[in-house]
């Protein structure tokens, strides 16, 4: 038992240490990255760990005599899991979020302190002695609470209500924009109505140039969740043929059109990306083009911003109608160069 | 002798008026129907076909669900404009005013409808018992429960009243319409409403004199009656909101085809039921809980502390009992929603309601969460269960993973800072934790989880004496470590396959869940057989924090019952009937989520309000007068079709 | 042999094996008194629950005609 | 706050003055603790007054400031329960559910607002003032379920003509006739065909010699349309007929009838967009209506139904109704000869001896599919025709869409029944 709780002592040490040294910088940042791909189960893994270390290294204090009370275990807990979540996750997580999880954390911690009698004893013996104001010190404590308790309920209230001052950031409204709302069944483009469903892209062509759905679905590769498409040939070989050749020609359409706002890499981050508000969509983020079917960005691109639906609401789009400019033989070549460069193979009507 | 065989024959006499009552609704609407309908045929199963000869001279239509022919024997549905005529209102929105009418006949109706269910159960357990304390310990508890029911009884009543009088003068034409419908149903619900309250009087008076033997055993038959009787009721009344859902049996333009069966028999009436008979259960349970509670908070000695501990624990335990299949029966109204129509469920689930189901995930992990805490801190009325408390940490970290993971948002609220920030809408520790995979995974290790607390609690007191002890407790051991593994492995693989592999994957965690639930539960009854006692279970020793879990408890079914309520009213949209008769009020409209939580707030706390005024008036009457003696008759109130 | 490897625990047999397996362990364990063995409880104990959720897993995917062992056939 | 506190004095008042008078009373009469407690109550009712008054004022208004109301019972609950011991219980779980309640609503409110909109005005179809481009999308609509479908393989609409007809050039029409300029066809071929004894119809050889008694014979291009919709076996286009029949009698239901029921007026949709579409000029819709009006007696005609249970998802058949007509519904009975079915002696497809004939197949060396019984063998061929396509038959001549417009249950019903059916037995009952 006690070999096991020594081992969980250390292992508890070692991690708040590299935690904390790659927060503050003394150790690079990315000692312990997180993995791509495997984040979800790294971060409940890590958390687990941390519990360990300090279940060990609660019981190592105590057998050493040196016994951290019931009291600051559990703010202590709390205010590391806040400080976990702030720190460690990156990108930052969303206000939001991190306040469903802080409840969540001290409900927790409060189920754990008063799980027993005596836990719950030892957890509320500091509040009450400070409530009763047994010491000189407690007394002090109280005397300060009674006054900071309300003040600090005024100054919230206050600042929540008050306008923000000019200059001040002022926070603009929370918006929740559906990023790909629901198409329409069918749209007119060009005079001729395309059918979602069932509209295919043309230019999935086999070498000899004619359409051969068989022929795209054999590159894929992989078929979890982001299909991808196998490495194959340039298709700014002057020689290439059939589809690769539509996707050359897809590409020159793209980096006379698209690439300003779009990016060089697809990526959504061209010469004029950041004068805008969200940026634009970024294809090679696996949420984007790699889950949609490839109509729907057909009929994303030719009715663009403008032409999205009412879930779309508020219209935080200024991608041009391209119907307007491009031919639909065009669009669909663009749709097929985005694709090819991104690597990712477009969700089927299953 | 002579005197006890009197009282046989007497109550005999009572069993049989009590089927007379069953069988009298019955028995009148064979000739409602006859009326009614036209050709309806009394045994409902059969299909309104023939009359070949009549076929020039009647109207035929097709019934929008089953598709069988009948002939036209009510009005089309009313097509409605906003007006004083179609939609009188006071200087409120009317819809709300229904809401509330609605929701609070809903509650104290299940709390009534519940309650003889489990006084049926628990005297029960009574009678079989063989330890004589014990057995006058249940029948006891049994007569406790039926004396709360009984006030909230006539307030059931009474609020039907109120609910009939709101509908007829806020929405006369609608109800116009499906009183013209429903019109012999409605007959017999309120002569089973007679029924009812009849045969729960003489349940309840004849409780001190049935006591023994035979004449309990009439007394017990008498609870099943009532039971019946309950649960009819019930169905009778599913069948109009039903009918509103998913209108079958008549046309499309709502006139009456002439089988009320199909009327009744709708796309979503069983699923209903069921999911409706079970809801009461864990909702009553959760009611008769509280009561038990709060008698513990306000006892004034111990052994009114020890026998209410023990209530709250017996009610807790049938809530939770009745928890558990919930969500299975909701699974399965789900998927007749989408049967019956894929743009109802979408609406559900993804499109306008899909906030609701958000909170709904967020309810579901408090019942679990609390229902986790009482087992631990009934740990503490127990000799013995010192050693499991320790552990009791761990399981809070497991329980509080998985809830986080339940309800991380699939869209997650952010500023458009953030959103910069974070680069995309998707975060991607994060965004994964959103998706269904993950979300299986959660609830279902929170159940585990909770199965794991039932069993340390059954063996808190005692220490298995069989022989294959320790190799029992390895195998339970690895049985539900692998159990989590498994659960777990499975919500990570969902990631690596494609979705249409995926979705079957949550059948086998589902299992995985299940086969610790019956497996262990009953492996563990193997061990302790026999078992040592470490030290009674202390009744009465249990902490206030655990009673205030069951307040809690109770509180968030209430809460829950009132949302799931809502969202399956509000997905009709714009639709009184739907499909079939429009809402063309000012109020077509769907309310906002806050809007909607506000409401049910409200109506909840009217509702324990108004219960914890009527527990307090129990208490008042049990100190002045022993026999607890309130008789006013309802069952007047509720006649509804008598105008129409 | 990989795919030896593959094609033996794709298979439900060899998890139904494996859990009679365990089960014969069991018996012998208590004709031979060593049940209460902890390293052996353990090893009986873990046999016969990998075997079982294995079939459970299996067979509850295929009856709703899916492919448990998709990603591991690929 | 100010305003607050006037409202919730001006509504409680009169409980207020209540209390102070008993207060004074109680002051009076030297009972100080429970003098103290009124004032208690005083200040707790003063409280839920102002509570109650937020509220009111808040309901309706996005406000932050209606959890204030919430927080301030909760206070006021757990501050009277300090003080007024014998309901102490009663008020500290008040409280607490309040505190409960208030966090869920707040909770509810934090989250994001969405309010459902407006229902979409109720449009009520008046075909009878559309242009005749309107209403010919209305016949698109019910032919094949949607605009812009027509050139789909597979849509289908209530009218479900696409199940047996083809619709454009080239396209598929082996069970009857591509309707493909039509307009054209029947002037020049039909109407002329001495086989269709055109004002003399008691000489025709068709099973009906005329629509109804006395409607007589066709004399225009609309008048023939509306004729063949409403008695097909008026006249049967060579070929067409049912097998066996030499072509007198004709597969096609009338399709003012049931199962398909159409109105005039959708009728009149669907023959405008047959000329609209091929860029003719159609008939007006008075016109459209007075062809139909003269094959189609007065007691025949469905009223007109609102179409919105139509579109590309309804089903042919649910699953509720019996076989027969199941096999009827999904017009099997046209191609396909049936044990045990009434009118299923089409010869188009091969004879459904199930029982006698999928085992065979499936040992069939050319059999490619995956179906290893005989039920297996039946869905795959109803659901996917090309995967196994008999002997001495064309392929593609059996729609693919059986899977998408028959419910789980219709299947499973058509299954269950051809797998009983075996040769030389007799057929098994329909259920």
């Amino acid at each position: 038992m006690k070999a096991l709780m020594s081992v969980g002592a250390v292992v508890g040490v070692i991690a708040s240490l590299v935690l904390l040294g790659m927060i503050f910088g003394v150790i690079p940042a990315s000692t312990v990255h997180l993995v791509e791909g495997y984040m979800p189960m790294q971060m409940l893994f890590e958390l687990s760990i941390f519990v360990a270390g300090f279940t060990g290294l609660s019981y190592m204090l105590n057998s050493m005599g040196m016994t951290i009370s019931r009291f600051w275990q559990g703010i202590g807990f709390v205010a590391f899991i806040l400080f976990y979540l702030k720190s460690r996750i990156y990108p930052p997580i969303p206000f939001s979020v991190r306040a469903m999880y802080g409840t969540v954390t001290m409900v927790a911690v409060f189920m754990w302190m008063s799980s027993n009698e005596e836990d719950w004893k030892k957890f509320r013996q500091p509040i009450l002695n400070v409530m009763d104001g047994l010491t000189p010190l407690h007394k002090g404590l109280r005397t300060f609470f009674l006054i900071a308790i309300p003040l600090g309920l005024w100054g919230f209230a206050y600042q929540s209500f008050v306008p923000q001052g000019a200059g001040a950031d002022v926070d603009e409204p929370i918006e929740l924009r559906t990023v790909h709302p629901a198409p329409p069944a069918s749209t007119k483009v060009h005079g001729k109505t395309f059918v979602l469903q069932t509209s295919q892209n043309p230019y999935r062509a086999n070498p000899e140039g004619k359409y051969d759905q068989e022929y795209s679905n054999k590159l894929i590769v992989e078929q979890s969740m982001g299909r991808l498409m196998q490495e194959n040939a340039n298709p700014w070989d002057p020689k290439a043929e059939g589809y690769l050749k539509n996707v050359r020609e897809g590409g020159e359409i793209f980096f006379q059109n698209c690439h300003f706002c779009h990016g060089d890499n697809l990526n959504g981050r061209g010469l004029h990306a950041f004068a805008f508000n969200p940026i634009p969509a970024n294809f090679t983020d696996p949420g984007t083009i790699a889950q949609l079917q490839e109509t729907f960005i057909f009929w994303r691109v030719s009715k663009g911003g403008l032409g999205l639906p009412r879930e779309g609401f508020p219209w935080a789009s200024v991608m041009p109608p391209w119907e307007q400019h491009l031919t639909t033989d065009e669009i669909w070549k663009v749709v097929l160069f985005e694709y090819w460069h991104t690597g990712y193979y477009p969700r089927t009507w299953d | 002798m002579g005197r006890q065989n009197g009282k046989k024959i007497w109550s005999i006499m009572a069993l049989c008026a009590m089927i007379g009552f069953l069988l009298l609704p019955v028995a009148t609407s064979l000739n409602a129907l006859a009326s009614g309908g036209g050709e309806a045929p009394p045994a409902p199963a059969v299909k309104a076909e023939g009359e070949k000869k009549d076929e020039a001279k009647v109207e035929k239509g097709r019934d929008v669900y089953y598709k069988t022919e009948g002939i036209v024997s009510g009005a089309p549905a009313p097509k409605t404009v906003d007006g004083p005529r179609d939609y009188p209102r006071y200087n409120f929105e009317s819809r709300v005013l229904l809401w509330f009418a609605n929701q609070q006949h809903l509650y104290y109706g299940s709390f009534v409808l519940a309650v003889p269910i489990f006084c049926m159960i628990i005297e029960f357990m009574g009678v079989v018992t063989k330890d004589k304390a014990m057995a006058k310990k249940y029948d006891q508890l049994a007569y406790d429960f039926i004396k709360i029911s009984l006030t909230a009884y006539s307030l059931t009543a009474i609020l039907g009243g109120i609910l009939i009088f709101t509908f007829l003068t806020l929405y006369p034409a609608f109800f116009g319409y499906l009183s013209s419908i429903f019109r012999p149903v409605m007959h017999i619900y309120a002569l089973m409403f007679v029924a009812e309250s009849g045969t729960l009087y003489i349940y309840y008076y004849g409780w001190d004199k049935m006591k023994e033997g035979f004449l309990k055993w009439i007394h017990l038959s008498m609870s099943v009656i009532l039971n019946v009787i309950g649960t009819l009721l019930m169905m009778l009344a599913n069948s109009w909101i039903g009918f509103m859902m998913s209108p079958a049996g008549v046309d499309e333009q709502g006139r009456f085809l002439g089988n009320i069966w199909h009327v009744i028999h709708t796309a979503l009436w069983n699923p209903l039921n069921v999911h409706r008979i079970l809801g009461n259960m864990a909702f009553g349970g959760g009611v008769v809980a509280a009561y038990a509670a709060y008698r513990f908070l306000s006892a004034k000695t111990d052994e009114e502390r020890a026998h209410y501990d023990w209530m709250g624990y017996i009610a807790m335990a049938l809530a939770v009992a009745f928890l558990i299949p919930l969500p299975f029966a909701g699974y399965w109204l789900m998927r007749e929603v989408y049967a019956y129509r894929q743009q109802m469920g979408i609406t559900l689930m993804g499109g306008l309601l899909a906030w609701l189901f958000i909170i709904q995930a967020t309810m579901i992990g408090i019942l679990f969460l609390s229902t986790n805490y009482y087992l631990w801190q009934a740990l503490g009325r127990m000799r013995g269960a010192e050693k499991y408390q320790r552990y009791i940490k761990y399981l809070v970290f497991v329980l509080v993973c998985g809830f986080l993971i339940f309800i991380t948002p699939h869209t997650m609220v952010m500023t458009p800072a953030e959103l910069k920030a974070m680069g995309g809408q998707q975060h991607p520790v994060l965004g994964n934790y959103g998706v269904m995979s993950a979300k299986n995974g959660g609830i279902n290790v929170i159940i585990t989880t909770t199965v794991l607390s039932f069993i340390w609690y059954m063996r808190g007191n005692k220490e298995p004496m069989v022989p294959w002890k320790n190799f029992g407790n390895i195998f339970m051991g690895a049985f539900f470590g692998f159990a989590y593994v498994n659960i777990i492995w499975l919500a990570v693989y969902g990631y690596y396959i494609p979705a249409n592999v995926r979705v079957g994957l949550s059948v086998p965690q589902v299992a995985t869940t299940l086969s610790c639930l019956f497996f262990m539960t009953a492996l563990n009854g193997f061990m302790l057989k026999g078992a040592k006692q470490m030290g009674p279970i202390e009744w009465g020793k249990i902490s206030v924090r655990s009673q205030y879990a069951i307040i809690m408890l109770a509180t968030a079914f209430t809460w829950m019952m009132g949302l799931m309520g809502y969202i399956r009213s509000s997905v009709r949209l714009f639709w009184h009937v739907n499909e079939i008769m429009r809402d063309n009020s000012p109020w077509a409209y769907t309310h906002t989520v806050g809007f909607a939580a506000n409401m049910i707030s409200f109506n909840v706390l009217f509702f324990w309000i108004s219960i914890l005024f009527v527990f307090w008036l129990g208490t008042l009457g049990a100190k002045k007068v022993p026999v607890n003696v309130k008789a006013h008759v309802p069952g007047r109130v509720p006649e509804p079709a008598h105008g129409h | 042999m990989e795919m030896m490897i593959i094609k033996a625990i794709t298979n439900p047999i060899f998890w139904f094996a494996l859990l009679a397996f365990g089960v014969v362990l069991l018996f012998v364990g208590k004709k031979m008194n060593i049940l209460n063995n902890t390293a052996y409880a353990a090893m009986v104990s873990v046999v016969i629950v990998v075997a079982y959720f294995h079939i459970v897993d299996h067979y509850l995917m295929e009856m709703q005609g899916l492919d448990y062992w998709y990603l591991f056939r690929k | 706050m100010k305003e607050l506190l006037v409202a919730a004095l001006s509504m409680g008042w009169g409980v207020l003055a209540v209390l102070a008078g008993l207060l004074v009373y109680n002051f009076t009469k030297g009972n100080k603790d429970g003098a103290f407690k009124i004032f208690i109550g005083m200040l707790a009712t003063l409280m839920i007054f102002m509570a109650i008054t937020n509220y009111r004022d808040n309901f309706f208004a996005e406000s932050r400031l209606l959890p204030v109301s919430l927080v301030l019972i909760t206070a006021t609950t757990f501050m009277m329960a300090l003080y007024f011991s014998n309901v102490s219980a009663l008020l500290k779980i008040g409280g607490f559910m309040f505190l409960v309640a208030a966090a869920l609503s707040g909770y509810g409110n934090w989250l994001p607002q969405v309010e459902g909109g407006f229902p979409p005005p109720d449009v009520k179809l008046v075909f009878d003032a559309m242009s005749s481009q309107q209403l010919a999308d209305e016949g698109e609509k019910i032919i094949f379920g949607g605009i812009g479908q027509s050139s789909v393989q597979g849509a289908i609409g209530k009218g479900q003509c696409p199940l047996c007809h083809g619709f454009q050039k080239g396209f598929l029409s082996e069970r009857a006739p591509n309707l493909f300029g039509l307009p054209e066809r029947a002037e020049k071929e039909r109407l002329t065909d001495p086989n269709y004894h055109k004002g003399e119809p008691q000489k025709r050889a068709y099973v009906d010699k005329e629509s109804c008694p006395g409607c007589g014979t066709a004399t225009t291009v609309q008048e023939y349309i509306a004729e063949s919709h409403s008695c097909p076996n008026c006249y049967v286009a060579p070929g067409f007929g049912v097998k066996g029949t030499n072509d007198k009698e004709s597969p096609m239901p009338k399709i003012h009838k049931p199962p398909i029921s159409l109105s005039l007026p959708e009728l009149a949709a669907v023959d405008t967009w047959l000329y609209v579409r091929e860029g003719r000029e159609a008939p007006s819709y008075e016109d459209i209506i007075k062809s139909y009006e003269k094959f189609v007696p007065e007691a025949d005609r469905p009223k007109q139904q609102d179409d919105k249970a139509a579109g590309p998802t309804q089903l042919l058949a649910d699953g509720t109704e019996p076989v027969d007509q199941i096999f009827a519904k999904g017009q099997c009975v046209v191609c396909h000869t049936i044990p045990g079915i009434p009118g299923a002696t089409g010869t188009q497809g091969p004879k459904l001896e199930e029982g006698t004939n999928a085992p065979n197949r499936i040992h069939d060396p050319a059999y490619k599919g995956t179906a290893k019984n005989t039920q297996e063998y039946i869905m795959e061929s109803v659901v996917l025709p090309s995967t196994y396509v008999v002997k001495g038959f064309p392929d593609n001549l059996m729609p693919k869409i059986f899977g998408q417009k028959l419910s789980a249950g219709a299947l499973k019903k058509i299954v269950d029944y051809l797998s009983q059916v075996k040769a030389g037995a007799p057929p098994p009952k329909i259920s």
